[in-house]
């Protein structure tokens, strides 16, 4: 889950970690005054929205004197950035940078730990230094018994930082983001950049944290700060009766119990010459009620041409899925063609069964993907 | 032989008064599985409809029944401290089936588990099974054969369909492994492929991956210097768009990284054939 | 560093553990609105001393009816307890008790960790109860990593408790009495009894904490709880001076470089016959201030009949020693014999230059007790 | 031979720019200590008086220096984090001189030593020599002499005396230890007799111990069973009074142990020699 950089950032100061001042606002009425209010002759003023690249797309722009924020305000407000519309921005005081850094936690795969990177190449695109140029990038691995002890920190802070005083300056700071990391369950707290300024100060100038999905229930006040764009809510909608759904936009829509061969099969369907039109793992079961469901879902997308249902019968049997299939698709009104593969425990049986059904049905993933792809066009 | 479970397995089944531990726990009863011990903290001195003694702690199943694995069907609130109990009475291998357990968590009781010189498999993995030994997992038994291909893939069904391609070509399983679908699990393609190769009953090994982190690329690394073994691998999420978790905590495509391009890529550059659908990995292992 | 009870139990509420309820009086009025307050029929009236066997010593009285509140309270308030007046106690609502249990939180020497304590011989003196069925007693080390886990907690619940509705109650509380342990750096906490309650509730009758005198400087709070006895206020002062100092009681007042070597010689004072005043070591190095203040402590003792000064010159060597010596007793004033022993670094140069002086003087401890336990008598 | 230091010691001194840390620094040099860095955050690039490289870390210390034992002087606030940073860094020998130190910080970092295979000596310790190779701790160097008997002690001033009384009887010392007077410290007598019994340039064992806790019964007991090479024991502590800290944070009897006396019985029951004054060590090591 992603939230904004005002929101991040309040956050930080949640946990003393410094930012230059800002006010988040909804119209270039409400940036006027918080430009009064900030007492800073030069602003920045940044779209607020949960995607990247905002930059490029002329989200973020300086502005000098009430009559300019409002003028860019209203420039940025009300854009679309990457299919996000553009509802808030803050308004931030300019500050003089000196030389800016990246600082980071993220949660690693390889290490199986939470992991400090940072660098001194501030303000890029981290992803674009990590390839271009690794050696410029540190990875600290932090023990989850432990955490970052002082001296960890002072080490780090050191590969950074040359001067003394920010050093000490960043010693907290790095301390208190993995405090925030852990206690909130972020899957990402990254400060891009992170600058000094040339009074000598360290300031979070961006701030960005992305939390874990799995552990929501116990953080009530970020879930709380959740806003889900249209396509979230459907996949929001599809979580709440047990379904993994992802949008695609391609004509077969598929139902497949198990992420990795709703992956699989959504693979299959374009090495056919096909497009998915969604991701959907119905999980375990596959009970009528279940296929009820997962059918409206997607037959609510009105792309969707045929319908490829692939299950594989484990510990449910497949002469039971296709029966439960049958029991469901008495209650499903539609014209759309159903190609149905059943592969797995008695699936002869579940095959015989569907035989005098409206269901094109299948025992291989190639056999029954080649006949929806077919089917599509 | 196999791998991590065989006919020595004695199983505790932690959340064996639940739905899923019961069901699954006579599952594994009647494939073969020797299930010793069940827990619920509270229901302690009481049996299941199956005659396993249930415990109120891991320590007394360990103390009492000699149980040696744990599999872990409770609730993800409480799988951490399941896991660290689990490693604490001294259970060398712990296999969480639990999903949606917060990263944080695996991470704390991943170190735990490592510092008791324990192993996890899991979480939100479908478990193992040692075909004609031991089945420690939610896996349908009756679709694994006995023989000779070591199985590992981060995904449940996927990895039901190849092996059910394998066993029809008449290859069976020394052991399959499903290491689980979220970022942080316990073993990984490493510490596996290296049993594999060790293992003298397992003669090629087949991999399963999928989009998300570069434990794929990392594990073509590996191969290449040290496994000898043929070995066929299959990325699932070609398709996927960036950004987007498809269904599995860790299947997803983030800041431009994790693609099956990428990992299909590492794997040629290694030797290592890819299949292009699951059902072709029987003939790519023959073929080396 | 030791607390009341009742300040005890005010950290157990902090930290919600569950006590009897319980008011702290300072006179026997009080001690009847605490008694009407409680509106419970019978209270126990508990001397509030700072240490043990206040029950065997008639501290701990049962009370119905205001009459017999003040009656008690009267009879309590201004005991003497083991050189302790009572200026406070407790009255506390008198509790049905089902079964008494013992469980403490201590600093472990050999596990190098704290230990959780636990026995059903609640209500007993718990060193007798180790003493002579040391099976009755259970011992889990906790590791500072990862302190009480669940699972933990509910193992130790389970060895006191059979009952399940009790076993739940528990496990939090042992797992806040190790937050209280290590958030308040104490070296004590104890819990004798806890009680469960003919209604099945578990109750902490008694408690105990002791602290970590070393953590005083961050535990501001608890070090505001310090109530030194003269004896105390004698060796808080020595303290501020850089001495440890105790009160023994005998007629040589000895003043030594180092704990073990002080230890050593009041044991050997002790071995030729004699009884030492005190414990005092005056640390590392022996200039002429601070012998001045160390003598000042002595004679303040009326009992102190010699002075008995053993100093091992090492880094410093005795004849800086020797030299610091005589000048510092330039300015003492005192009729007192001093003894002096020197022994280590250029030991002999040191002696030579108090030959002339009117210390006795000796380079083995041996002769140096001889001579003060013959000057004491 | 000797144990633990040795003229392989490369020592570094955290807290090298303070008042204790730079006096003892030099002083070790002097003794002929490979003293070969110190620390001092935020100091790092300079050098001491004596020539001696500061650096920011222990870790840059270890790295440029090749340092593989650590001496502490830092207030006791900051011992905890000293100490993880010298394991964290691969120091292999941590001894820490400062006094005061919380129990709770030497609880953790005394696991956390432990974690990282390294070991500590002390908190509230004199530390350690080896006559004529390494004194690593504030001792003063000269009145100890090579030799053979190992000594273990729990105090400072004491340690000289007894240590003076053997030297002057001619018996020199392979190494002598304080293990600090605090209620937790990092090794104590059974790893250090441990360590004399394994060293062959170790032929007897002085061990001074005092009131608080139960070690010295557990040494005795530890003798009794493992150690072939004579011991003989003293106590300090016979007069002190019952609750009441003897200087030690650690030398206290509590609860009615930890006493001289229980503690002079389990070393005459395990047949292990006692002085009554420090003097008596020598003679009774020799009449064994």
């Amino acid at each position: 889950m992603k939230i904004h950089e005002y929101q991040a950032k309040e956050f930080f100061t949640q946990y003393g970690i410094p930012t230059a001042d800002g006010i988040v606002c909804r119209n270039a009425m409400a940036c006027a005054d918080a430009y009064k209010e900030l007492h800073s002759p030069k602003v920045v003023i940044k779209a607020q929205v949960l995607t990247g690249g905002r930059g490029k797309a002329g989200g973020v722009k300086l502005a000098s004197g009430e009559d300019q924020v409002v003028e860019v305000a209203s420039s940025i407000l009300g854009m679309d950035i990457k299919g996000y519309k553009v509802d808030r921005v803050m308004v931030a005081k300019a500050v003089n940078i000196e030389s800016e850094y990246y600082i980071s936690l993220v949660v690693d795969r390889n290490t199986k730990s939470v992991v400090l990177i940072m660098s001194k190449e501030g303000g890029m695109d981290i992803e674009e230094v990590a390839a271009k140029t690794p050696e410029k990038i540190f990875r600290i691995p932090i023990d989850p018994f432990t955490g970052i002890p002082n001296f960890l920190a002072a080490r780090a802070a050191r590969l950074l930082f040359d001067n003394e005083s920010i050093v000490k300056q960043a010693i907290p700071v790095i301390q208190k983001m993995y405090k925030l990391f852990t206690e909130k369950d972020a899957s990402l707290v990254e400060i891009n950049p992170m600058v000094v300024t040339k009074e000598g100060t360290l300031l979070a100038i961006d701030g960005k944290m992305n939390f874990d999905d799995n552990a929501l229930y116990r953080q009530p006040l970020v879930e709380s700060l959740f806003e889900p764009n249209a396509e979230e809510k459907t996949e929001q909608m599809a979580k709440s009766k047990g379904f993994s759904f992802v949008h695609l936009g391609g004509k077969i829509g598929c139902m497949v119990n198990g992420a990795g061969l709703a992956m699989s099969t959504m693979d299959t369907i374009k090495l056919y010459g096909g497009r998915p039109a969604n991701f959907l793992d119905i999980g375990g079961s596959s009970n009528p009620n279940k296929v009820i469901e997962a059918m409206k879902l997607l037959l609510a997308d009105t792309n969707v041409k045929v319908v490829l249902i692939n299950i594989f019968g484990g510990i449910t049997r497949c002469d039971d899925v296709a029966r439960g299939l049958l029991e469901a698709f008495k209650e499903i009104e539609t014209n759309i063609p159903v190609v149905i593969r059943l592969t797995g425990t008695n699936h002869k049986e579940g095959l015989d069964l569907l035989k005098d059904s409206a269901f094109h049905s299948a025992s291989t993933m190639g056999q029954a993907v080649q006949k929806a792809v077919e089917l599509s066009k | 032989m196999s791998i991590l479970v065989n006919k020595d397995t004695r199983l505790v089944v932690q959340g064996i008064t639940g739905r899923d531990g019961g069901f699954h726990a006579s599952k594994m009863s009647t494939y073969g599985t020797k299930v010793v011990a069940g827990t619920s903290p509270g229901k302690g001195g009481s049996k299941t409809d199956n005659g396993v003694p249930v415990f109120n702690s891991v320590h007394q199943a360990v103390e009492n029944e000699g149980a040696n694995t744990s599999i872990i069907f409770v609730p993800a609130p409480f799988v951490k401290d399941a896991v660290m109990e689990a490693a604490d009475a001294g259970i060398s291998l712990i296999v969480c089936i639990t999903e949606g357990v917060p990263t944080l968590d695996v991470v704390y009781a991943q170190k735990y588990v490592h510092s008791k010189g324990s192993r996890m498999i899991g979480p939100n993995c479908p478990g193992l099974i040692s075909p004609g030994k031991s089945l420690v997992g939610i896996m349908p038994g009756n679709i694994f054969y006995e023989g000779s291909v070591g199985v590992i893939s981060r995904s449940g069904t996927l990895t039901y369909e190849v092996v059910y391609n394998l066993t029809q070509k008449g290859m069976g399983q020394s052991t399959a492994v499903g290491v689980g679908g979220d970022p942080v699990v316990g073993l990984y393609y490493k510490e596996l492929l290296e049993m594999f190769q060790n293992d003298p009953d397992t003669s090629a090994i087949a991999l399963i991956g999928e989009i998300g982190g570069d434990a794929e690329e990392q594990a073509a690394a590996y191969i290449k210097e040290f496994v000898t073994k043929p070995v066929a691998a299959y990325i699932a999420g070609s398709t996927a768009p960036a950004d987007k978790r498809m269904g599995h905590a860790g299947a997803i495509i983030s800041s431009g990284s994790g693609s099956a391009a990428e990992k299909k890529a590492a794997f040629m550059a290694a030797g290592i054939p890819v299949a292009q659908e699951p059902s072709q990995i029987p003939e790519l292992l023959k073929l080396k």
